[in-house]
């Protein structure tokens, strides 16, 4: 539960967007052009971020399907920026990804003699989270 | 020998403009919500009336904390008197804060005239504070002292 | 410099444009320089003086002179130009009454300086641009860098430029990117019990001779409130330290948002008691609460205290953003 | 000295139960210039007030304190007991020991303590109280109402149906204003033209109002009760006295390509024009920008057409000043304009229409004939889609209005229901954020527009209108469904947002009136004083004030009449004396004080001062207008010279209560 909050403040941090100010028009659905790929759909993700379920979204395909075209950004009566919320999700998926590539249990089996320390430290800096 | 400890008694002085703060002390009292008998009100027709003078004053005297009411802003009778009050009075403790002397013992509170429950409230607050600074030093005029 | 100002000067009062020159003269010593009215083109060869320590603000005696019958030739420095368009935006100077040469400044050199750098006995201090040649009395002459004497004030210095000219000698300056706020800064980093011992240490020394109040060009008022004996405060001098801050603390909320910096207050102060950081305390204040506003910058913004908007900061801003407990 | 006299109320066991009355009274009879003093069951009483009187009379009382309720519960009571016997009402002040002592202390001998303190505070204060007069001024008989539309209507009706005699200054041709465009009214659907004309002509007939058509207010002067205005009548050309409104000369001017703006623009009008049929003056008036003769002196047409004699085309723009008691205004509003909205393709396709708009494509006087064709080719639209909010709601800036329009719900109902009703082959979409239907039978009206009339209402937003093969594709979101709807429609109505008309920032400056940030005028205070503006004598009506639909601007015109009467109906206005007042050897003129005054009561004067030297100086001074001050402080703090003060809570005043009560 406290990782779902903390997630959902980082992503509006990164965002910079107040989803509180969504007043739910969905023009920004109404103008997304990637409408008919999407899972989520803008005011959706703009919804599910204030609600902090941000989880599926980061599963989802919508994230990349959204084309950063800023319509949505452009129409949003409310100054919203559905957009940026999509690109924080995204980022925020680039930063987890790490997490899945070295865990300290793979290590004996990728372990090389020549291998200097201070390799494996900055890998286990880059490769997770 | 024994030094007998005085209870300290703080001198209060509250600012209460005529509309809305002073009308949410009479409902205070109505209502019978007690709050500490050492604040004392001064009834101004508006927050913005308050001069840095009254309250410099009132510290000369003897007192150990001010307070000033007013409508909230936005409500105020004469439409813009307490966002003058606010800019006033927010340079004023920002100043007496520069100069060394406790924060606490200055505070403005936007009380209406339906708020009898939050003045009771925030005078017994700020008697607290007052009595947890103890009493006022660096302000004092020993001339005055009782 | 000294000379085409000089020039310009004889020939405005010998065309008749103004009927006097409102500049400086030498006093007691030769960086002991004090404002001067000249009415004749004698006087002016005479006496007039401009250099590293000519470093009074002139805009104040505007406020009589303007009233007087011709008009009067001012010198302005940037700093004075500010005071002198905070005054015309306050009706106290009469703009079509003064002609004004802004005069470009690079900073003024301050004398204590030179002498608390051990140098004693000064007899002359020459001003050569970058260099201050000063004789003693012991014959002796040493050369020094101007600019590791100037003034506090001129070392944060936050405009070099004039902002109310009729015409310019030298060329006008920019506002700057100063540093001025560091010291109020350093004081907010500071106890509160510390902030106070400080303040203490300071205003103690108070005397007060009225010299900041009477050098202020914000303080112009017909009668001060501290000398008018129906105002209910009005003192002479301070009794205890509450009357020393008293003063000083209503001083500094009566020019809040129309001082524009100049820091003659400190400049004049026989007690070295740094009165400009109060004013500075109050402009940083207003610049982080309500925007940045610079007093005399312009004749229509208006000022910080007689002004709002309906979302401003509330008081209880000062237990965040405040100096430390 | 003053000789004070203190009277220590016991409100029956209120205030007795828990201060010992007794000892208050006889403690503060200890304090200096007190001659008498003595507590008594129900100072407010006929006894208790007599008691003050013989006090007053018997000990020569300059001064009296009453330990008593509140301030504001009967200061004014024993304010008057003392007029009543010769002593300056202002004379007398009251220490709240009840609501601010005896009812919030249980311990008798605090109580006591702080009572005496708080009388003590009073007693310092009388000391320095002066008595005060209030001024009296004069209130000339006359309003004006500034803004001819159904709310500066009404409310001249009803201030000319008390007697007074009005003056509505209104900036074009006729009175009548947006709701003349109207075609019906919701939730009622008469017609707007049906409702709207008999007032209009009531007004002209109303032998005390004066209509000042195509006129503007240029200046205001003067306070309340004595307003000095000046107006300016534009040139019309044409003579309002001899003109029959026959209407000749606009049939037979050959200039035919002025665009009508009473149809905004849909179709066109002659250069000489009577705005609509039940216009109000009826008489033409030549639009100078358009007119052949104005601008190149060859032409002359209406003239000869014209048996009045009417036309001169060497008329000048005339000015009237007149003097008013009280000035109303109501300036109305205006949709905004749609430049920004791009996305709904507004500049792109006739198709695309604001309300108003389409209110006279229904309209039978409109472009249309009141048969509902599309602009582009005049065929009847199949599929009509309604967007709301248009700029309303929004984020402020350069998004739009941050204020919901509140009328915008209701038309756009009355639009889809009426054209269903007329033509029941059209199909008609309505995107909605939220539909806003508090109001006496709204929401049974919304209610039958969706299940009587089938009106198909979606909640969601019309994201783009691009106009494609003479269609209109809009693309919009189907937020319950969670869908993405295309829709090819041919025609697209806009609820634009509204504003407050453009002359109203102006106005309020000459006015002295304030506005918030999004021009609409304020009230002196948003629920108790909803109809005056915190400027004494201005009063507000109509859309001037906030967005509101005709019964609610109707109902507010009504309530600003009747402040307007009651204000007339005076032959003088008591002033508060409690007002600020300048004093002239102390102020520097520095304009502080004339800056935070809500009320523009401060003005500047140059005075000459003999000075010690036996010489004169001129200074600028301040000088406060007692009639207009209504004595907040704001100025005396704002004043750094101390040369601002305020009567009844002076300086020293104030210092003394400080000083008792910290003593």
């Amino acid at each position: 539960m406290e990782n779902k909050q903390q997630l959902t403040e980082q992503i509006l941090r990164m965002s910079g967007v107040n989803a509180r100010k969504c007043m739910r028009c969905g023009k920004c659905t109404a103008t997304c052009p990637s409408f008919d790929e999407m899972e989520y759909h803008p005011h959706q993700f703009v919804y599910m971020v204030e609600k902090g379920d941000i989880e599926p979204l980061m599963k989802s395909e919508s994230l990349y399907t959204c084309l950063t075209c800023f319509a949505c950004v452009e129409r949003c009566p409310r100054n919203v920026e559905p957009a940026k919320l999509v690109e924080a999700v995204r980022l925020a998926v680039i930063r987890e990804q790490g997490a899945n590539h070295l865990k300290p249990q793979d290590l004996p089996e990728l372990w090389d003699e020549d291998l200097p320390q201070q390799a494996i430290v900055s890998a286990f800096r880059k490769y997770s989270k | 020998m024994q030094i007998e400890k005085k209870e300290f008694k703080p001198t209060i002085v509250a600012f209460c403009c005529n509309w809305c703060s002073y009308a949410g002390a009479d409902l205070a009292g109505t209502n019978r919500l007690n709050y500490p008998a050492d604040v004392k009100i001064i009834r101004v027709p508006c927050s913005c009336r308050v001069n840095p003078m009254f309250i410099l004053r009132a510290f000369q005297r003897g007192a150990d904390g001010v307070i000033l009411c007013g409508c909230h802003p936005g409500d105020c009778h004469y439409t813009t008197g307490n966002y003058y009050a606010r800019r006033r009075m927010t340079l004023l403790f920002s100043m007496l804060d520069f100069l060394g002397i406790e924060r606490g013992r200055t505070r403005v509170e936007w009380v209406s005239a339906a708020e009898g429950a939050k003045f009771a409230q925030t005078m017994n607050e700020f008697v607290e504070t007052i009595i947890s600074l103890g009493e006022n030093k660096r302000l004092e005029d020993l001339r005055c002292k009782k | 410099m000294q000379e085409m100002m000089k020039k310009r000067a004889l020939q405005l009062l010998q065309d008749g444009t103004v009927e006097r020159v409102l500049a400086w003269k030498t006093g007691e010593f030769s960086y002991d320089i004090t404002p001067a009215v000249f009415e004749s083109a004698e006087e002016i060869e005479k006496d007039f003086v401009y250099d590293a320590f000519c470093a009074a603000n002139l805009s104040k005696y505007l406020v009589a002179l303007s009233k007087k019958e011709g008009k009067t030739l001012a010198f302005l420095k940037p700093c004075d130009s500010y005071s002198f368009q905070q005054l015309m935006k306050e009706h106290r100077v009469d703009r079509d009454n003064v002609y004004i040469i802004g005069i470009a400044c690079d900073g003024k050199a301050d004398a204590d300086k030179i002498k608390d750098s051990g140098i004693k006995g000064i007899k002359n201090i020459a001003d050569n641009g970058d260099k201050l040649v000063v004789e003693t009395i012991y014959s002796e002459s040493t050369e020094l860098d101007k600019k590791d004497f100037l003034a506090e004030r001129c070392l944060n210095c936050k405009s070099r430029k004039v902002v109310i000219y009729d015409e310019m000698i030298g060329e006008n300056g920019e506002v700057l990117d100063s540093n001025r706020f560091d010291m109020v800064e350093k004081i907010e980093a500071m106890t509160s019990e510390e902030r106070f011992e400080f303040w203490q240490n300071e205003l103690s020394r108070c005397i007060r001779c009225n010299a900041c109040r009477n050098v202020c060009p914000a303080c112009t008022c017909e009668k001060c409130v501290f000398d008018n004996d129906a105002s209910g405060i009005a003192n002479k001098a301070a009794a205890n330290s509450f009357e020393e801050n008293m003063f000083h603390i209503i001083r500094a909320f009566h020019v809040a948002g129309r001082c524009t910096d100049c820091g003659e207050c400190s400049r004049v102060c026989p007690q070295h008691i740094p009165l400009h950081l109060l004013n500075r305390k109050f402009i940083k204040d207003m610049n982080e609460f309500y925007g940045e506003y610079q007093a005399g910058e312009d004749l229509e913004t208006r000022p910080p205290l007689v002004n709002f908007t309906m979302d401003d900061v509330e008081p209880s801003i000062v237990n965040e953003k405040g100096g430390k407990e | 000295m003053q000789k004070i006299g203190v009277f220590v109320c016991w409100c029956g066991s209120n205030i007795a139960g828990t201060v010992d009355v007794h000892a208050v009274a006889e403690t503060l009879k200890k304090e200096p210039g007190v001659v008498f003093s003595t507590d008594y069951q129900y100072m407010c009483s006929e006894a208790g007030q007599n008691l003050i009187k013989d006090s007053i009379k018997e000990y020569g009382l300059t001064g009296v304190v009453i330990c008593s309720c509140s301030p504001r519960m009967h200061e004014n009571t024993f304010r008057k007991a003392a007029q009543s016997v010769g002593l300056n009402p202002y004379m007398v002040e009251v220490a709240n020991i009840r609501e601010q002592c005896s009812w919030i202390h249980k311990d008798m001998a605090t109580a006591t303590e702080k009572a005496v303190i708080l009388g003590r505070a009073a007693i310092a204060k009388v000391h320095l109280n002066a008595p005060l007069t209030a001024g009296e001024s004069p209130v000339v008989k006359r309003a004006l109402v500034i803004g001819g539309g159904i709310a500066g209507i009404q409310t001249a009706l009803d201030i000319a149906e008390a007697g007074f005699e009005v003056d509505i200054v209104e900036k074009s041709p006729t009175i009548g204003g947006k709701m003349a465009q109207i075609d019906k009214t919701f939730p009622t659907l008469d017609c707007a033209a049906c409702i709207l004309t008999p007032k209009m002509v009531e007004a002209a007939q109303q032998e005390k109002i004066k209509i000042y058509s195509y006129s503007e207010v240029d200046e205001v002067k003067g306070f309340v009760g004595n307003f000095s205005v000046k107006i300016r009548r534009k040139a019309r050309y044409v003579n309002e006295d001899i003109c029959t409104g026959c209407g000749v000369c606009t049939e037979k001017c050959p200039q035919k390509k002025v665009p009508n703006e009473f149809n905004l623009g849909m179709d066109n009008r002659r250069a000489i024009y009577i705005p609509f049929a039940q216009a109000v003056p009826k008489v033409a008036t030549i639009d100078p920008n358009y007119c052949t003769m104005l601008k190149t002196g060859k032409c002359g047409v209406c003239s000869k057409v014209c048996t009045a004699k009417a036309i001169d085309y060497t008329q000048k723009d005339e000015f009237v000043e007149a003097q008013y008691g009280a000035i109303v205004v109501a300036t109305g509003f205006n949709p905004i304009s749609l430049e920004k909205y791009d996305e709904f393709a507004y500049s792109q396709s006739p198709d695309v229409v604001t309300s108003l708009e389409y209110e006279r494509l229904m309209n039978a006087a409109g472009p249309t004939s009141g048969t509902l064709l599309r602009p582009s080719d005049l065929t009847h639209p199949k599929t009509i889609v309604f967007v709301q909010c248009v700029g309303s709601r929004c984020d402020g800036g350069d998004k739009g209005k941050p204020y919901c329009s509140k009328v915008c719900c209701m038309y756009t109902a009355k639009h889809a229901m009426l054209t269903r009703e007329k033509y029941p082959d059209t199909d008609v979409y309505v995107f909605y954020i939220d539909v806003r239907t508090p109001g006496k039978n709204f929401d049974e009206f919304y209610r039958r527009a969706v299940e009587d009339y089938g009106v198909h209402y979606i909640k969601g937003m019309v994201g783009k209108v691009v106009p494609q093969d003479g269609k209109l594709k809009v693309q919009a979101s189907d937020l319950l469904s969670n869908e993405q709807l295309h829709i090819d429609a041919d025609m697209v109505v806009l609820a634009a947002a509204i504003e407050p008309d453009k002359t109203a920032r102006p106005l309020a400056t000459m006015l002295t009136a304030s506005m918030d940030t999004n021009d609409f005028f304020t009230e002196a205070h948003p629920k108790l004083r909803p109809v005056e503006s915190p400027t004494a004598g201005v009063f507000l009506s109509g859309m001037c004030q906030g967005p509101k639909d005709i019964p609610e601007t109707v109902s507010q015109a009504s309530a600003a009449a009747a402040k307007v009467i009651g204000l007339l109906a005076k032959d003088k206005l008591t002033c508060n004396p409690c007002v600020a007042h300048s004093d002239e050897q102390l102020c520097n003129g520095c304009s502080s004080c004339e800056k935070v005054c809500p009320y523009g009561a401060i003005t500047y004067q140059d005075k000459e001062f003999r000075m010690p030297n036996r010489t004169v100086a001129v200074r600028r001074v301040a000088s406060v207008n007692p009639a207009v001050c209504q004595g907040c402080g704001a100025c005396t703090v704002a004043c750094p010279s101390g040369a601002m003060d305020l009567n009844g809570f002076s300086n020293r005043q104030i210092m003394a209560e400080v000083d008792a009560i910290c003593k």
